[in-house]
C-alpha cells in the first residue's frame, strides 16, 4: 500500500467525524486519523485510560509523564478535558455516550463480525478495550488495509478468527474502498480514485453489493 | 469541543408524558429545585421518578406530587414528607422503595451499562420479595437489575459549557450517578466557566456525560439554609 | 425514662468508641452519643449521605447549606474531611470499612436479628440505609430504651416485625443494662447502678446469661 | 483522625506468600514502582497479581515475574512484555486475561461489596467461555464475580496522613477501584501532607479505604518521562 492510499483512507476516515461528537480512535492505523482532523474541530476525543478531551501528541521533550493516552502516547490536555478513573472510563463506552470508535482489523464480516484481538496460539496478548468498544459505541468504524501482507482479504465472508464482537461494524475504510454492512448485506459507499470495481471485488472476501448510479469516489 | 449551554425551558421542554426521570439530591444539598420547578410548570404527566428522598412537603419533587404529575416512584426514604406517604398509602402512586446504597448502585450499573449488579444485601428481609435470586457457588444472591432513565435532573456547583460538572460538599450524593445513568443529562449549576476554567483532576461529573448545561441567575430561598 | 440514664446509656456506648475507629452513628438515640465523645479523639465519624470526617453539629445561622449529614442537621468538616458520591459511601459500608455502627431499634433479639425500619400497615417510609449498615458494619451496636412507652420489652426472643438485617447485632446498650449476642444466648456485660437483675430479667423478653462473677455496673 | 504513614518496609513485610495483591496503574502513570520493588525485594511468594497490564520488560510488575513471585496473573493486557507472554506460554504462570472495562468494575465491585456484577460485554466471544451464564428476562447475561484482594498497591500524586489520597491525571485509572477493594491498602505518595490540607471535594480515595500511606523520598527514573 502506498503512503499516499493510506493517507487518503485515513483522511476519508476524518471526515466522517462531525462537530460535537464523542470519539474513540484505536491504537494503530486509527490514530493516524489524528492527523486528518481539522484542530478546531468541535469534538471530544476520548482514551479509555480515563481522558475525555485528549489533545496532540507530544514528544518526549514536553510530555507530561502522567499523561498518556491508552496506546502509551504522550498526550497533551485541551480546554475542557477531564480525567476519571477506568470504572468511570468505560462506563462512558459501555453506556453508549461514544457517538464512534474506528477500531483496526484482523478479519472483518460481511455481516459487521470484527476480530481484531486474537490470533490462537500465536497472538493473545488479551483484549484491552477492544471488545467493549466494538460491542457499546453507537457506531464503529474499522480502518485498514483491504488485503494483508500477502494479498487476502481482510473482508470476508465469515470471519475464522474468535471475535471480538458480532455484527458491531457498521463501515469499513480500506485504502480501495468505503463499505457499508447493511441489511442487504456488504454494500459499496465509495471507491479509491483509480480502482477499478472489478479489481475490488476481487480482493473482497465477499460479495460487494453496489451503489445505484455511479460509485463515489475518494 | 461543543457548548451545551441551553435554555432550562427548552431542555425540559423534551420531557414528555410518561418519561421517566432521575433527579438528584439527598435533602436539599444537590437537589435541583429550579429544573423541578420548570417540570412543574411545564405539567409532563405520568412520570416514573427516580430519586433518593421525596423532599420534604411543599418543595422539590413535591411540587410534582402535589401536581399529580408522578404515576411511580423509585426511592430510600419518604419519611419526612408525609403528603408523598399519603398518596403511596391511597395508591395513588406506586411506590418502589429500595435500600439507599442499593438504588446507589443500581442507577451507577445503568450508567456503567450494565445489566445488574448481584448482592446479598436484604436476603431474608421483605425487600427479597419478588426479586430475581440466584444460587451462585451455593450461597444465595439477590440480582438487582440496573437502572437507566430517559432524563437526569442535576445541580452542580460549576460547570463549564462542555457540561463537565463539580458538587460541593455533600450535594453531591446522587447526582454523578444519575448523570451516567441518563439518556439525556441535563445540570443547572450556580457558576458556569468557560473551557478550560475547571481543573481537569478536579471535575466529577465529565461532560462527555451531559447534554444540557444551565446556569442559575439567582438561587432562590429553597436552596439556602433556612429554619423551616 | 429519666434524662439521667438515658445520658449514661449513650455515655455507656460511647465508651466503647476506640481511637482509630471508623463509625456511623444512626439517626436518632444514636447520634446523641456526640455529646459523649471527646472532641480529640482520633475516629473517623462516617455519614452515608457522602462524608467521612463529619464534625460538631451547627446552628443554623453558622451552616453551610450544602454539608448536613444522613440525618438531614447541618454539620462541619474536620482536618482530613473527605466527600463523595452515594455509590462510595455506601461501598465504605459493604466493604466493611465501619468498624462500628449504632443504630436504634423497635425490636432486637436474642440472636441478633434487628427490626428498626417498618412497622407493617403504620409505618414503612423505605429503609434508607439502615439495611446495609447493619448487615455490613463490622461490629453493630444498638441503643434503645430497655422497654418501651407500655412498658413492653424491646429485647425479645424472636422478632415479629420485619427485619433490618438478622443475626446483624453484636451488642446492646440499654437505660438498664449492656448485652452481648453471644452463641450461647443473650449474656448480660453490665448492669446500670441501682437496676436490680430481677427487675432486669422480667423488663427483658428473652432469657439473659448472667457473667461469670459480680456483674460489672455502669 | 488517626495518622497511618507507616514505613514501606514494615507495611510489604505483610504481604506473605499466596496472598493476592491489586497494582495500579495503566502503563507507567499510577504505577506503584517503589512499592513494587519492596515487595520484590522481600519476595513474597505464590502472589496472585491483579493488575491491568504487565508493564514493560524489566520494569514494575515484570520484576515480580522475573522473580518467580507470580503463580497468578488477572489482567487485560500484555502485549507490551514479551517476558509475561513467555512466562503465560511456557504455562509457568497463569494468566486470566479479562476485558479491561470488566476487570475495572470486577475490581470496583469487590471494592463495593458486591457479589458481582451481570453484563452482555463478552457474549459470542471466546471470553464468555467458562462463566456462569444467566438468562434474565428471556436475555442472556454473563455473571462477572467481584474481586477482592488482600492488598492494593497504590501510586498518588498527593496524600494527608489519614490516607485521603489524589491522582494526577491519567495516573488515576485502578488506583482508586482498587483501594477500594482491598483489605489492607498500602499507598506510595509524591507528596504527604497534614490533615486539613487536602481540599474535601477534590478527595479522589477516602481515608477510609486506606491502611497506609508513605512518602516517596524521591522519584526513581522509572517514573520520569524517558526515551525507552
Amino acid at each position: 500500500m502506498s503512503s499516499g492510499a493510506k493517507e487518503r483512507m485515513l483522511a476519508r476516515a476524518a471526515r466522517d467525524i462531525r462537530p460535537g461528537m464523542t470519539v474513540n480512535l484505536g491504537i494503530g492505523l486509527p490514530t493516524g486519523v489524528l492527523g486528518h482532523l481539522d484542530a478546531g474541530l468541535p469534538i471530544c476525543l476520548h482514551s479509555e485510560n480515563g481522558i475525555a478531551g485528549v489533545g496532540r501528541q507530544l514528544p518526549y521533550a514536553e510530555a507530561d509523564r502522567n499523561l498518556i493516552d491508552a496506546g502509551g502516547a504522550y498526550v497533551s490536555p485541551v480546554a475542557g478535558t477531564s480525567y476519571f478513573d477506568s470504572a468511570v472510563s468505560f462506563s462512558i463506552v459501555r453506556r453508549g455516550r461514544l457517538d464512534l470508535t474506528l477500531l483496526g482489523a484482523f478479519e472483518v464480516a460481511m455481516n459487521g463480525d470484527l476480530a481484531n484481538w486474537m490470533i490462537p496460539g500465536r497472538f493473545s496478548p488479551g483484549p484491552g478495550g477492544a471488545i467493549e468498544l466494538a460491542q457499546k459505541a453507537r457506531r464503529v468504524g474499522v480502518i485498514t488495509m483491504h488485503t494483508d501482507k500477502s494479498g487476502r482479504p481482510k473482508i470476508v465472508e465469515r470471519c475464522t478468527l474468535p471475535l471480538t464482537a458480532a455484527g458491531c461494524v457498521n463501515r469499513i475504510y480500506t485504502d480501495m474502498a468505503v463499505c457499508d454492512i447493511t441489511p442487504e448485506g456488504l454494500r459499496l459507499a465509495e471507491i479509491a480514485e483509480g480502482v477499478d470495481p472489478d479489481r475490488l471485488q476481487s480482493a473482497t472476501g465477499a460479495p460487494l453489493l453496489m451503489p445505484e448510479g455511479p460509485i463515489p469516489t475518494f | 469541543m461543543r457548548s451545551k449551554t441551553t435554555p432550562m425551558a427548552e431542555a425540559v421542554a423534551a420531557i414528555g408524558d410518561g418519561a421517566s426521570v432521575m433527579i438528584g439530591g439527598f435533602g436539599v444539598p444537590g437537589t435541583p429545585f429550579c429544573l423541578i420547578e420548570e417540570l412543574a410548570r411545564q405539567g409532563a404527566k405520568e412520570l416514573t421518578i427516580i430519586k433518593n428522598d421525596a423532599n420534604e412537603a411543599g418543595m422539590g419533587v413535591d411540587l410534582l406530587l402535589q401536581n399529580r404529575q408522578v404515576a411511580r416512584l423509585i426511592t430510600s426514604h419518604i419519611g419526612l414528607n408525609a403528603n408523598a406517604i399519603r398518596l403511596m398509602n391511597a395508591g395513588e402512586i406506586e411506590v418502589e422503595l429500595v435500600s439507599q446504597g442499593i438504588l446507589a448502585e443500581r442507577i451507577r450499573a445503568g450508567g456503567a451499562g450494565l445489566v445488574g449488579i448481584v448482592t446479598d444485601i436484604g436476603l431474608g428481609t421483605p425487600l427479597a420479595k419478588g426479586k430475581t435470586m440466584l444460587s451462585l457457588a451455593g450461597r444465595e444472591a439477590i440480582f438487582e437489575p440496573a437502572l437507566t432513565a430517559d432524563f437526569a435532573l442535576l445541580h452542580a456547583e460549576r460547570a463549564d459549557d462542555f457540561g463537565n460538572l463539580s458538587y460541593a460538599a455533600t450535594a453531591r450524593n446522587f447526582n454523578p450517578l444519575m448523570a451516567m445513568a441518563a439518556s439525556c443529562s441535563l445540570a443547572e449549576t450556580e457558576t458556569l466557566v468557560g473551557q478550560g476554567q475547571m481543573i481537569p483532576e478536579a471535575v466529577h461529573t465529565p461532560g462527555v456525560f451531559v447534554d444540557h448545561v444551565m446556569e442559575l441567575a439567582e438561587l432562590p430561598e429553597v436552596y439556602h439554609v433556612v429554619r423551616r
